[in-house]
């Protein structure tokens, strides 16, 4: 037991990229063998997720878990100094909540891919290895792994989405899954241009010769003048922004969701998207306190703006992936704003709406994805009465609305009251003003999730459509486990709370304190 | 004292066989003047007191290197070598090499290092340090050399019958 | 025993909830049992509950489970129990009791049985949870899971596309309130530091709050209040909500959910009571309701649609009387009009299930000999919200008219009195269309329904009847009153005597009206009330209003602001920037001449300038 | 004795006569000589660096390092550019760079 504990963070790399391999050397029309091969490792690395949920002590807090590997040692000739780059592992509140999320999100994109029919061996691999840069980002304490993960995390979605996914006829105009997958990678190669010009000169401001995170935090209030931070700060808002969906950087992410196929969906808006707010709190606010101070009011300015814009534009779409696109284009506002009310409350509720809003999105894609397979359309004006046709499918997406919709006793709502009494309680009345509309973009969510679910799950079904096939058993199972975590999450959120709380309480203390 | 005065030969003979590579008219003198340098700086390797350098140079350079020149000479059969040795506007070329050299002696003399403690660098210590901490990149280096080599019959073997 | 156990009834109510939904679905009639059994349990509990809270030494209740706890920010599940909370409890612990038995006989075959009693544990879980717990951010979470179970149940019968409709409409209008009053709770949040209901009256009362916030959040509040109560401008959901199935319009839309208004007005009545602006503003939306809702219930044909009119107008005569800060006497009618009002509902259904869904009243008539108990206890109901002299309606109508009488002057009672003056028209029309007369339909097979419908018909109508007696106790006048705010009730005798006869006036009116059919009157009203007949059909437009509204404005916007997504920050924004990018390329590609001298020269003119930028530098 | 700046400029000299091989000949096998006269002078540069007491042992042991990767990676630029030449001759039957512009635009 205590060796697994020791080593159990590698783990979480190490599966994914053990699965890569097996399913690399096992013959490519052996697709079951494939399949099982795959849901065995994301079923073991789901539990690894839970141990570490386990493993973490909220009481101590802190960073737990710690794993090193010196990667590059070398001797004082080196320019980059003494310590070379080690791969330092390690969690946090903040980081087990991520995990947890893209154990849960990983096994469920397995088992939500079960139809894929082409080529699903190189799908699988690649879909680890996204999957292993994503848990690589969430535990690397250490800047330069964190932005190798982050990169490797970010490359394999290209091919996902190009070869796997759909294009998208719209009589006006055609959005093609190649369009898709390059606007996608462009933009956040962008980011990460940014990101990485922002930690090399922490990296070289802060003198250590060291990318780790935790020896450069302990001379931020040393080495980093205002101006640098500021500077910096605005970097890493920019470039991770563009990852969360940050306006006026989010249009890759609707078309590139709906380009994308269903488990991949998943992972990209449920996961891939929270790299950017989680970078935004790792790197910008752990390091950059004073930066992040003096333009926080800039970031929750945009996350409002997110919140308000996105839900408009899902209200005005007609494709249902296209309406579950930009409604993440306007949950990630709310995160954005959470980051940037700088309060106990709507930093702790920002990671807490990542992680709800992850399980729910992901739940939405699953639902979409099967409705596409059985209905060939995701077209508003088309569909209706599905729910007399698939009611497991439908069940899932109407529960995945009301999640969005922040209705109580489901996770978005403890996620979003506690982002809008962070808000509030920030920025004197100027809060009051943000958080305001930040309420008001809860209720178009609702206006956009209800007029949805009215017309295309309620009403009478087209007789003329028959045959059609429901989920699978295992969709079904997937998307069992996102109801059951969406519901634990929004009745009784208190663990996930006391351990967000713990990673986001010294985070804030540090900016507080900076001022 | 002494050694500065065969400091200074040397110099000659590598600055004299540097010139004879940019300017002779025959490309063999050219191969024959580029030998003379690297053995030039070989010399200057020996009076610095780095004498394996000193034998790799002679022995890579100069046996190999100079070799290898002759014999791309010898599959080259230039008849006009006249129309290929310098460009029109080399005035341009030699402003530009002037300001570079300037630019360079002007940074060494900003550099202010001025010493003359030659010390040895003990052969074991070198050789230790070099498998030591060097060990994978020099590895890596030799695999580099055989993929040059693997390379070079790549590019030069004849595909079919379609050159 | 007794209060103790005052957080099981929420619980037992959201098993029963679980249990169902996971567990019983292949077995509709367990289902059923397990709902019925879970919400008698808790009336049973309440009585429990009345008996300790009556008692003299009361225990102080010591729960709390916390549901958030960020560093000193806790938010926690307590009850809270008062004699508001428990009246309140008792009203939708008896009334779901008694509609869930009904609903038993009138779902039977429905395809979906099980999933009705589902949600409506679900509905009886969260409205006692908003009754009950004393924390306004908590109250707001069962708030809104009760505008959930309203939001199922209504598009219940899903396949119908107005139902559905009407589903959704009920759920957006509530949720635009709700918005309101959860900025309301912030703000109160925000200065207080605190959600739990007491302390913040303690830190109001002592003057902790900003007296603008104050007044802004208690406005916000009221906001949501309305929402829910279909006060004026929110009130278009409640005749939609009738496609529900019938009981649900008895439970929900008659009794419990949309006293839910009421009730938080009159538990925050304390911060009201700091704000004098906001509760001009509750005088005045509650009149206008009232007598609004009353115009239009006169001329719809629906027997439904009139009883959700006059549900509106009288939601609107509580809230009258909460702006006046009338506690007791808003509680009394809220009691008095749910039971009468449900009681009229199930009739409503019961008259439905006989005659096969129809609804519209103009096909019914002389129905009273065909179902003589669904007849009379019909008539009791409407004869009590009549407020003809002994019924239950009377008393608790004539304590609003006193409260508006001592605090509002001489001209709010007399518009009060119109009000009350329609609320006896439209009712007494509406038993005359529906049981006098001739019978309409040839269909012979119409009689009573079976005893589960009827035997709820008659508890309500003994409540009816004696539950003035019960709670106001007349000749010592300390009763229900007394209970709520130990205030003795008072009669007053002028008072008792005019409304009396405006009463009278509406039921010798509506005789010679719909019975008589008189000539001249009808003659009359033809002649000079027709246009304003055909605006009261159409009710004021209001409908079309807000659809025009949501068709022109919010999704025009919404598609100008999807198109504007796609052509100017995509298209443009991140398209012709990349385009750009591409020309630019194309047109530096002529730099690259492939001749080899023109390379390296250039390489060495760029060392010199990266050397001298260092030097600079 | 001899000093770091006798070799420093030795070095520059030296690199500055292969820069201008390197822009002015035509033969690309002369241009190859120029590039290695360049790589020399950098090497008596670095032997100039590590053969003085004054700089620690590990620095002067890396110069001495460098050296040999450098003489390294100076023989395999060598075999290859050799290569590609003779595939140019018999090709185009010519070594001059001045015709080889396949790369353009």
């Amino acid at each position: 037991m205590d060796l697994i504990k020791e080593n159990i963070l590698i783990l979480t790399i190490l599966l994914p990229l053990i699965g890569a391999s097996l399913i690399f050397i096992t013959p490519g029309h052996l697709n079951n063998i494939i399949k099982y091969i795959s849901l065995v490792v994301s079923f073991i690395t789901f539990i690894i997720v839970i141990l570490i949920f386990i493993f973490y002590d909220i009481n101590s807090g802190g960073v737990q878990l710690l794993w090193n590997w010196n990667w590059l040692s070398l001797k004082g000739a080196w320019p980059l100094g003494s310590e070379g780059i080690s791969l330092n592992l390690g969690v946090d509140g903040i980081s087990v909540m991520m995990v947890l999320l893209t154990g849960t999100v990983m096994l469920t994109g397995v088992m939500a891919s079960w139809n894929i029919q082409s080529r699903n061996k190189d799908f699988f691999v690649l879909y680890f290895l996204l999957l292993a840069g994503v848990f690589g980002v969430f535990i690397s304490y250490d800047m330069f792994f964190f932005f190798f993960f982050y990169e490797l995390s970010v490359m394999p979605m290209f091919l996902l989405i190009g070869y796997w996914g759909s294009s998208s006829d719209f009589r006006t105009f055609i959005r093609t899954k190649e369009y898709a997958a390059m606007k996608l990678t462009l933009f956040l190669v962008a980011g990460s241009v940014l990101i990485w010009v922002a930690i090399i000169a922490i990296f070289v401001q802060a003198g250590l010769g060291t990318f780790n995170l935790l020896e450069i935090q302990k001379v931020v209030d040393d080495k980093f003048p205002l101006f640098f931070q500021q500077v910096n700060f605005l970097m890493i808002i920019i470039g991770f922004g563009i990852l969360a969906g940050m306006w006026p950087f989010h249009t890759w992410s609707p078309d590139g969701h709906v380009a994308a196929p269903t488990s991949v969906s998943m992972v990209h808006a449920g996961v891939l998207m929270k790299l950017g707010a989680f970078g935004i709190i790792r790197i910008g606010m752990a390091l950059l306190p004073e930066g992040a101070n003096s333009l926080m009011p800039l970031l929750m300015i945009l996350g409002c703006v997110n919140v308000i814009y996105g839900a408009f534009s899902a209200l005005g779409q007609t494709d249902l992936k296209y309406v579950v696109g930009y409604s993440s284009v306007s949950h990630m506002g709310y995160v954005l704003m959470g980051l940037a009310s700088m309060e106990h409350l709507g930093l702790t509720g920002a990671v807490y709406q990542m992680f709800s809003h992850g399980i729910m999105t992901a739940l939405f894609f699953l639902a979409v994805g099967a409705i596409y397979h059985s209905m060939h359309t995701r077209d508003i004006l088309i569909l209706k009465g599905i729910i007399k046709k698939m009611p497991y499918a439908s069940i899932f997406f109407v529960f995945a609305g009301l999640t969005s919709l922040g209705l109580p006793g489901l996770s978005g709502f403890a996620a979003e009251i506690l982002i809008f009494l962070g808000v509030f309680k920030s920025y004197g009345s100027l809060g009051v003003l943000f958080g305001s509309l930040a309420v008001a973009g809860a209720g178009i969510t609702a206006i956009y999730i209800l007029r949805l679910v009215s017309k295309v799950f309620f009403g009478r079904p087209d007789q003329n459509i028959n045959n059609i096939l429901d989920t699978t058993k295992f969709e079904n199972m997937a998307g069992i486990i996102l109801v059951v975590l969406i519901l634990f999450g929004g009745l009784y959120p208190l663990p996930f709370i006391d351990m967000i709380t713990s990673g986001v309480t010294p985070i804030l203390n540090n900016i507080l304190g900076a001022l | 004292m002494i050694s500065l005065i065969i400091f200074y030969i040397i110099s000659a003979l590598v600055l004299i066989g540097s010139a004879g590579v940019i300017f002779s008219r025959n490309i063999v003198y050219a191969a024959f003047s580029l030998f003379l340098a690297l053995l030039g700086t070989a010399g200057v390797f020996v009076l610095l007191l780095a004498e394996f350098l000193a034998i790799v140079q002679i022995l890579i350079y100069g046996g190999a290197v100079v070799t290898v020149i002759l014999f791309a000479l010898m599959l080259t059969k230039i008849d006009d070598f006249r129309s290929l040795s310098n460009i029109n506007y080399w005035p341009v070329s030699a402003f530009l090499s002037l300001i570079v050299l300037i630019t360079l002696i002007l940074g060494v003399s900003q550099a202010k290092i001025n010493t003359q403690n030659l010390g040895l660098v003990k052969f074991n210590d070198f050789s230790n340090d070099l498998f030591e901490y060097w060990g994978i990149p020099f590895e890596i280096a030799s695999l580099v050399l055989l993929v040059a080599l693997i390379g070079a019959i790549v590019i030069l073997k004849d595909k079919g019958n379609d050159s | 025993m007794g209060v103790n156990l005052a957080y099981f009834p929420p619980v037992i109510c959201g098993i029963s909830f679980i249990l169902t939904v996971f567990f019983t679905r292949k077995a509709p009639l367990i289902s059923s049992l397990i709902s019925v059994f879970a919400i008698l349990s808790s009336f049973i509990l309440f009585i429990f509950i009345l008996i300790d809270f009556l008692s003299p030494n009361l225990n102080s209740i010591d729960f709390s489970i916390d549901w958030i706890d960020v560093l000193d920010t806790r938010i926690s599940w307590g009850i809270l129990l008062d004699s508001l909370s428990v009246t309140m409890l008792g009203l939708i612990t008896l009334v779901a009791l008694l509609v869930q038995v009904y609903s038993i006989s009138y779902m039977k075959g429905d395809s979906r049985f099980g999933w009705y009693f589902s949600v409506h544990s679900l509905f009886a879980a969260a409205m006692i949870a908003v009754v009950l717990v004393d924390n306004l951010l908590l109250m707001y979470f069962a708030w809104e899971l009760v505008g959930l179970g309203s939001y199922l149940l209504i598009g219940f019968w899903y396949e119908k596309r107005a139902a559905s409709e009407a589903a959704k409409k009920a759920f957006i209008t509530t949720r635009i309130g709700d918005v309101a009053l959860l900025i309301g709770i912030i703000l109160i949040f925000k200065s207080t530091g605190t959600f739990n209901i007491s302390s913040i009256f303690h830190i109001a009362n002592n003057g902790g709050i900003n007296e603008n916030i104050l007044t802004i959040s208690t406005f916000l509040i009221f906001l949501g209040a309305m929402g829910k109560s279909a006060q004026f401008p929110f009130h278009v959901w409640l005749p939609d909500a009738m496609e529900g199935p019938t009981p649900v319009s008895a439970l929900i839309h008659a009794a419990t959910m949309v006293a839910a208004g009421v009730y938080l007005v009159a538990r925050m009545m304390p911060l009201f009571s700091l704000a004098p602006y906001v509760l001009d503003f509750v005088v005045f939306i509650g009149l206008f309701t009232f007598i609004f809702g009353g115009t239009m219930a006169i001329v719809m044909h629906d027997i439904k649609r009139v009883l959700a009119y006059s549900t509106i107008s009288h939601l609107g005569l509580m809230m009258l009387s909460l702006g006046f800060m009338g506690i007791a006497s808003a509680i009394f009618h809220l009691i008095v009009h749910g039971v009468s009002k449900a009681l009229l509902f199930l009739g409503a259904g019961s008259l439905m299930h006989e005659m096969e869904g129809e609804t519209d009243i103009r096909n019914m008539g002389g129905l009273v000999n065909k179902m003589p108990i669904t007849a009379i206890t019909f008539i009791i109901g409407s004869v009590s919200l009549a407020g003809i002299i002994p019924l239950s309606g009377f008393f608790s109508k004539d304590e609003i008219l006193l409260t508006v009488f001592e605090k509002g002057g001489i001209l709010i009672l007399f518009l009060t009195l119109i009000g009350a003056f329609l609320s006896s028209l439209y009712m007494f029309r509406l038993t005359f269309i529906t049981f006098f007369g001739s019978l309409k339909s040839d269909n012979s097979k119409i009689g009573e329904s079976p005893i589960l419908m009827t035997l709820p018909l008659i508890l309500l109508a003994l409540l009816a009847i004696f539950m003035s007696a019960l709670l106001l106790e007349i000749s010592t006048f300390k009763g229900f009153i007394f209970f709520i705010s130990g205030y003795k009730a008072h009669l007053n005798l002028l008072l008792i005597v005019f409304s009396s006869i405006l009463s009278f006036v509406a039921l010798i009116l509506a005789w010679f009206i719909y019975i008589k059919d008189s000539k001249y009157l009808t003659d009359w009203f033809k002649l000079n009330m027709n246009c304003f007949y055909k605006l009261l059909l159409n009710k004021y437009y209001i409908d079309e209003l807000y659809q025009y509204v949501i068709n022109q404005i919010v999704l025009r916007f919404a598609q100008f602001i999807a198109l504007f997504d796609r052509l100017v920050v995509n298209d443009i924004g991140v398209d012709k920037s990349s385009l750009s990018v591409k020309s630019l390329g194309l047109k530096l590609k002529f730099i690259q001449t492939g001749k080899m001298h023109g390379y390296a020269i250039s390489m060495v003119i760029g060392f010199l300038i990266l050397i001298f930028t260092w030097a600079i530098l | 004795m001899i000093e770091l700046i006798h070799i420093q400029i030795l070095s520059a000299l030296m690199f500055c006569i292969g820069v201008y091989g390197v822009i002015t000949r035509r033969s690309a096998i002369l241009i190859l000589m120029c590039v290695e006269l360049m790589l020399n002078a950098v090497n008596i540069n670095l032997i100039g660096f590590s053969a003085f007491r004054d700089f620690s042992q590990n620095q002067r042991i890396f110069g001495h390092v460098m050296i040999v990767f450098i003489i390294t990676i100076a023989a395999v630029e060598l075999a290859l550019a050799i290569a590609i030449i003779l595939r140019l001759y018999k090709n185009k039957s010519s070594v001059n760079v001045d015709e080889v512009d396949l790369m353009k635009w």
